[in-house]
């Protein structure tokens, strides 16, 4: 698309923004897990309904289901106009996985009745999504999972247990792996099915985790039911679904090492001025602590610069890119660092767990600190993807560790 | 740099297993569900006093066994390994520190029994603003009769709502390193309250306030005005010690980690036959080798008197420091998922990892000034 | 960032293939072990500007293709993997760029047309001591009749020993930034000599000796007194040409790596499928990945004329330098015994990496001045 | 031995020294490759004769062997001693790989005749020794080397190729490792045989490294001989006398991070204030460097305090150590970041090749860098280290690299 028509679709969508966004909900998020306090609630019930009519939950799906069809240059359009009046899209965060990674995968590998009874309610941020992926025993090791999946008549009998499930407590739906062949080789048995989750045979306990949150479940399945019309993709065939997924998922995590994402409006090294104060040449006091700041702002900028250039390379098409797993990588670096440094630079302020004596952002910087070293395990922890670029994109044989 | 004695081998021995058997890391998650008060057990203290742990740098004449640091430095460690939650660093290193390093003979006399016998528990009250900044003292001293009334307030004062007595450094005149008296306070003065600072670690952290407080000319530590040198021989006893807890706290993730990596199976294989894993076991070891040297010279240097005590402990804080800033990370992601549950002890160590590195001076404060001392 | 376009991938091509069919490292060896006057072949160069690569950031009318940085970046990045010996670099970018920055129109007419037919080899003088320091100019300019007579040492200049010209920055007045002005000094001038400095690249710097050179009113380059904003200018198009160099050595020394690590056997395997090595490898192409995005980044800000090419340049110079000086090393690393004999390549790519880093300013000098300009 | 004696013993060195060393050679040093200018020859000859006489050349050695019999204290106490006067024991530069390896060997595995002929000369520096142990096509995998020794009559009949043979072409002995049984597995084929280099079946080439320097040789075996009684240990079970001289080439390697070790008077502290200058605030200029410098120098001391707490809780004897390995990394990873910044400080002064643009330190700085960048390959490369490490120490499983 020409710049110039991008300049009218620009125009036309802060048009449509500012008549449309409600201004109560102006610079809120969301939270972690999502949640919205309660005086706003009627608010972002209306603000979804004009997304969804708009197709802008999901911007980039087709029309009929549920998107509007837009590209990867008018949807960036309209997170930058969006980002200017403090909105946010937020289907993406009520629907759980669904737009970022179930959604994708359903469009790729789901049947026509599939597509047609799952997406738009995706798009429309009605139906939250689960995954159903990792096992205890089997946390890298995707492959190793035991959770089984027997057919009886016309549905699926699961029983097993899956942990990690991101949301399970508050999910509708969950796209689970299971093994239909015990006798097959480890990736052979393995299916994908969606399950819906308000059913007796499945019970979730949320995880509480070092950060005090419980964003995850244990999920147990016991003689738990779905309908052989929701098996996605072909039986024992859900190993390339779910590697599709993965890179679905790698890629909704490299944005995570740019500034935007931080969701703090000073910067670094204004905050660290502001906490350690200055020199006489007007450089930070400590000067150690100067320098890893410089580092890591270079980091930040370097990650920042490749996502772009990585993206124009591949003409708007990097979801499914060889780069994944480098970027995930370098983003997971880049808001691991930076958590370190928030900590670090408000010294004994930045250590704190509750109370008065510490502000709302010291407390929410030792959480996402906490939540954040997670980012290098979870989607593939940081030693899976430098097997995979060792492997993938190297070409360098295979170590006795596979991935 | 010599060996530890046998008799320092023995202390090692007995903390190891009082420690592992009275006090392991689920009595400290005990104490924080709990959420009990002082962020300690009475009866953990008690013990320890009777095991003679508060007086091992105090001299005989005043109750205690003159070990020495190093020995009080084994016993740290063990506990630095459980997580142990007791005044003993705060007040049997710290507070006796300042007595031996500031107090007169009087005020030895006074105190030193009350901190071996655990009726007194003295604490240190040095920063004022989020950084450790030990020469930014701001907290007024003004001379009122025989004494001084103190106005201010002092931030992150270990064990501070169970202290008996607080050490405190004030501003008597000048500015930066001149002008700063210490004092001995106690908790009990008119015009001392104090507030818990809740930590992510959930140690005994506080807030104290002085309002005017009234201290007579036998509460003066050490010359008016001229305390600063004195202060930095305290802190610098005070991070030795820490260093030798860090030290403890950092191998314990190390040991946790190793047996993690001899047990848990991806892959068909046991995850510590994967050569990325076990080269970074193998380095985090040779930096544990090497962070334990830096330990145990800063604090054989306090029991020689040697004259580079300051380069030493600074080398201590911030080796140390980042040998336990690494594992505590490493602790985390070698264990994956259950690394970030709040069921596996894994997260209390990384949150006291960073509490033990921040207090004191955290490493870039102790490279700066370790570049300072060597004058470059 | 865009890709680069069609145009610029097929004089990737071209490059690629006249750089290893002509002028592949073997060359340089030679070049070196004859010990070739001026560093580099004639008919190397000669070659180059056949090609039109002396023109590529030259306008039009001065008998250039004006193609923008982003492309010349494209060719060095080839020259640099193959250590491709030769002045395109120092005279066809950076003394181009000082023309192209601060020169007046008659000075543009006179010189640069000769840059791109080869006649004139323009480079650099800036540095006088052993560290980058483009505002510390002592080399004296005093005003001598219309014009200035110049007396002082330049050190480090590239190509210093083949140069037809020097762009000499000078004091005219002041101290530090202010009072700096810029001289364009035929290297033919009565007063000027010059003397080889042997660098382990092998590469053609040289000292260059002003004593009492008259340069006319012609010779001034941009304001009196007010060279140094322009100087920056140049220096940072000649930092940023220079990071793509960086980044065609590193990447080079990691195409040579990746190759050992597939073939050569130890232990009965590929030593490739140690995971050890191999997670070395997919860390240093992650570094790689980003060093090239920061240089990239940096000639296309030169081309767009951007307001940020100082921050770019810095960021592309400190990032490339860093992975270029991690690369060197792994390369002599994982190759072991081989890598370490004068036979093998290795040792070139690791003594032109510390080449490539000092010139222009370190990785240090970058990360230090990119915090300055972001102001902390 | 009581502080009281050590002194005693300090004063009688102190006092031989200064009756004993050629003024002549104080603070002057041998040079990597052990070469002597000519104005000093005759004189590092009269003092080599006086060490030999009074068994300091291997002062822990036992007397009959040459030594003096000294203990470990007592030694230092003499290298103590040496070091205030600028002197300089010589003999272990001059007998190559003898007194530091091959010697400690031929003490513990030799056999009696082997012990009288070999460490007397070694001790007195009249034989230098080298060591055959890498092949070409087996740098850090010692045990697939393939250089065979036939028995044949009442000798070894050696044929094949070592490479990285230290001063080969210089020394008058070879401590080689041998296959002297094809069909036995990997290490229980090897012998250890002493074989005397000045014969027709023996050819060395030096191979010139990086640094310009060739202190290492190609060394070909051609129907070379040497007589069955200079086999050293057992026949086939070379590979643990191997392992024993490799354990003493890392504690020999482990000094190598120690400030006194890198042969500069000047702090580097003090010299990068001499090129860099410094701030208002008395601080090195460069702020990033200064912190780099900072980091160093505490790695140094830390690796410093660390020889000396092994040592000590060894009682003297670490020459074995398990911590040889931590030792030999950590000293490597100190020489070589020290080697990195002495360019660094020196910027273009730090890059010279020749000339007299540049100070023979600088230039000696830039060889130094060079050359040791082989500290972390040769003698077991830091991989290998980490392997040792991993397994013998901390008890890791086996990884699918051996050591």
């Amino acid at each position: 698309m020409a710049n110039e028509a991008l300049e009218t679709f620009r125009a036309e969508a802060a048009e449509w923004l500012k008549n449309n966004f409600p201004s109560t909900l102006a610079g809120k998020g969301m939270g972690i897990e999502g949640e919205m306090t309660e005086d706003t609630r009627a608010d972002w019930e209306t603000w979804r309904q004009r997304l969804t009519e708009k197709g802008w939950g999901a911007p980039t799906w087709p029309k009929e289901f549920g998107g509007a069809g837009l590209s990867h240059p008018e949807a960036k359009v309209i997170a930058q106009e969006m980002g200017k009046i403090g909105a946010v899209n937020h289907i993406p965060l009520i629907a759980g996985m669904g737009v970022t990674m179930v959604g994708p995968t359903i469009m790729e590998y789901g049947t026509d009745d599939q597509k047609a009874r799952h997406l738009p309610r995706i798009a429309s941020g009605e139906i939250r999504w689960c995954l159903g992926l990792s096992e205890p025993n089997a946390g890298s090791d995707l492959a190793g999972l035991s959770t089984k999946a027997e057919i009886d008549g016309d549905t699926f009998r699961i029983n097993g247990q899956k942990v990690w499930t991101s949301g399970a407590d508050i999910s509708q739906w969950c796209g689970a792996l299971v093994r239909t062949d015990s006798n097959a080789a480890k990736r052979d048995g393995i299916s994908f099915v969606l399950v819906p989750m308000d059913q007796e045979g499945i019970e979730t306990r949320p995880i509480k985790l070092i950060s005090g949150a419980s964003p995850f479940c244990e999920t147990f399945f016991n003689d738990a039911r779905t309908d052989k019309s929701e098996l996605l993709g072909p039986l024992n065939q859900g190993w390339s679904v779910v590697k599709r997924l993965l890179q679905h998922e790698r890629q909704s995590q490299t944005q995570a090492g740019t500034p935007r994402a931080t969701g703090s409006r000073k910067s670094l090294q204004e905050k660290a001025k502001d906490y350690v104060g200055t020199d006489a040449m007007g450089r930070l006091a400590d000067a150690d602590l100067r320098n890893r700041v410089a580092r890591h702002l270079m980091d930040a900028q370097a990650h920042s610069l490749t996502i772009g250039r990585i993206t124009a390379e591949a003409r708007g098409n990097v979801e499914v890119s060889a780069a994944a797993s480098i970027l995930k990588n370098s983003a997971t670096f880049v808001a691991q660092t930076r958590a370190e440094l928030n900590l670090e630079i408000a010294g004994s302020q930045g250590v704190g767990w509750e109370g008065d004596h510490f502000s709302a952002e010291e407390l929410g910087n030792v959480k996402d600190w906490l939540f954040g070293k997670a980012m290098s395990i979870y989607g593939g922890s940081f030693e899976v993807q430098n097997n995979i670029i060792s492997k993938n994109i190297l070409g360098l044989p295979e170590t006795t560790q596979k991935d | 740099m010599a060996a530890l004695t046998e008799e320092q081998s023995m202390i090692r021995d007995q903390a190891k297993s009082w420690v592992t058997e009275q006090s392991p890391v689920q009595k400290f998650r005990e104490m924080r569900d709990k959420d009990v008060d002082g962020s300690y057990f009475p009866e953990t203290w008690s013990a320890m006093v009777d095991m003679g742990w508060t007086g091992i740098i105090v001299p005989e004449q005043y109750g205690g066994s003159d070990l020495g640091y190093l020995t009080f430095g084994v016993i740290l460690e063990e506990c630095g390994r459980q997580l142990t939650a007791s005044p003993l660093f705060a007040s049997a290193l710290a507070g006796a520190s300042a007595l031996l390093v500031a107090g007169n003979e009087d005020q030895k006399q006074a105190v030193l029994p009350k901190i071996v016998d655990g009726s007194a528990i003295v604490t240190l009250a040095v920063d004022e603003g989020p950084r450790h900044d030990p020469a930014g003292a701001r907290l007024k001293a003004e001379k009122s009769g025989d004494g001084y009334m103190l106005t201010g307030d002092k931030t992150f004062v270990l064990e501070g709502m169970t202290a008996t007595h607080f050490v405190v450094s004030a501003r008597t005149g000048g500015e930066g390193e001149q002008g700063i008296t210490l004092f001995l306070v106690p908790a009990t003065a008119t015009g001392v309250s104090r507030e818990q600072v809740r930590t992510m670690d959930s140690r005994g952290y506080a807030n104290v306030h002085f309002d005017g407080v009234e201290v007579g000319a036998d509460g003066v530590l050490g010359p008016v005005d001229g305390g600063y040198p004195l202060l930095e021989q305290i802190l610098d006893r005070a991070r030795a010690g820490m260093g030798a807890e860090m030290l403890g706290t950092a191998a314990q993730a190390f040991d946790m980690t190793l047996e993690y990596l001899k047990t848990r199976v991806q892959f068909g294989k046991v995850i510590g036959s994967f050569q990325a894993l076990g080269h970074r076991a193998a380095m985090l070891f040779t930096q544990m080798e090497l962070a334990r040297s830096c330990a145990e010279a800063a604090l054989q240097a306090i029991d020689e008197n040697a004259d580079n005590v300051a380069e030493l402990t600074s080398l201590s804080k911030a080796k140390v420091g980042d040998f336990l800033h690494d594992m505590s990370n490493q602790l985390i992601q070698i264990h994956g998922g259950i690394g970030m549950t709040d069921e596996y002890d894994a997260g209390f160590y990384l949150k006291r990892a960073r509490l033990l590195e921040t207090t004191f001076g955290n490493q870039a404060f102790h490279r700066n000034r370790y570049a300072e001392l060597l004058n470059f």
